[in-house]
């Protein structure tokens, strides 16, 4: 599955552009596009946190993807 | 009711005071965050906020709706600054109203605690010898 | 740094936020007592607040060093008007900077709440029909 | 002894002025005084909490007046 990746902080730094158009074979879950970012992306699995939005919401491992959806990856995040 | 702001404008505490204001208060609890000149025993230089601003806005919305029941809160303002912030300025600003003085604590602070927790904003502090992302690694 | 003020003029959280403001603080908590219009659910028409000044600003400067000193703050603001206050105006202020949040909430929790039970202010309320002193009963 | 008392808030209201000279023969402490004011003024019975200051200080019931001091009456109190 390809999917449009954007990406905010330090995982902007990470992927080096904030928006990624981004292949994965294994699965179709936010858990399988985690596995297969942090393959690719190593320096994802050193963050504290790695969570995942689709549709302006943050969304779980088993939640399925399809070609039409724009995830966002969300780093720790440091507000206030 | 609920007053969210997202802005690369100055923040104003009179403004939320302001939101917050009723006759059925007892008492209002503001929180005011500002840029230390130090963390960690480093100095810092400045900072800046990035968000992904319509789910910041969506979630700064969510927290402010708990609070509202979980506190019975009369009136919420959580107003979040984005952009270069210099030391002493204010990145965020939450005011909250209740009838009882208790709750408007209580309700302040899950706020301010429930934002640094969920809100997709991201904070980098600017050193003599570089930057960094907060709280980005263990 | 400990700034106390008690007053006939209106109070104004902006004097109180601009004595706390530090270059070492991470956050400000800020707490604004308002009158209601309401107790018990009896409409309350206005309020008068009665002090003992001398000792009132000498118990107010106590809670303020005691708070200085618990809960490590770098300053503390108290403000405490007297005089008849009608709706909606406010009695009193309390501005608490610390190097973290959490201890600014703790500290101007614990201001206000000590207030409450040491500073030698009184309060009345006038109802449509009488008035009382509040609290002086059990 | 004869003490000068000082009230405020409903204190005042149970004295009807807020000074007066008051006479008191059994004893000298902070306590004797309660004793003798709410026997002479029982509706002080009725209060919450009885407190005394003197010199600008909250005074325990075992603090021992002499005729110079000035004595505040300190009803429950109701700040903030």
């Amino acid at each position: 599955m390809k999917i449009k990746l954007v990406a905010f902080g330090i995982a902007r730094d990470i992927l080096k552009d904030s928006n990624i158009s981004f292949l994965f074979t294994d699965g179709k879950t936010i858990g399988d596009l985690k596995k297969a970012l942090t393959k690719q992306y190593p320096e994802f699995e050193k963050l504290a946190s790695l969570r995942f939005a689709v549709g302006e919401d943050y969304q779980e491992d088993d939640f399925e993807l399809s070609e039409e959806n724009e995830v966002v990856i969300i780093p720790p995040v440091s507000g206030g | 009711m609920i007053d969210i702001q997202l802005t690369a404008a100055e923040l104003n505490s009179k403004t939320c005071e302001e939101f917050v204001a009723s006759n059925q208060a007892g008492g209002t609890a503001i929180f005011i965050g500002t840029v230390r000149n130090q963390t960690k025993n480093k100095s810092v230089l400045k900072l800046e906020f990035e968000a992904y601003i319509p789910m910041a806005k969506k979630e700064m919305q969510k927290i402010a709706e708990q609070a509202m029941q979980k506190f019975d809160a009369i009136k919420i303002s959580i107003h979040h600054r984005v952009g270069v912030l210099q030391i002493g300025e204010i990145p965020v600003i939450i005011a909250v109203s209740t009838p009882h003085r208790k709750a408007a604590f209580e309700a302040c602070e899950f706020c301010i605690d429930t934002l640094k927790e969920t809100v997709p904003i991201w904070k980098k502090e600017f050193f003599d010898d570089g930057e960094v992302w907060v709280a980005a690694h263990p």
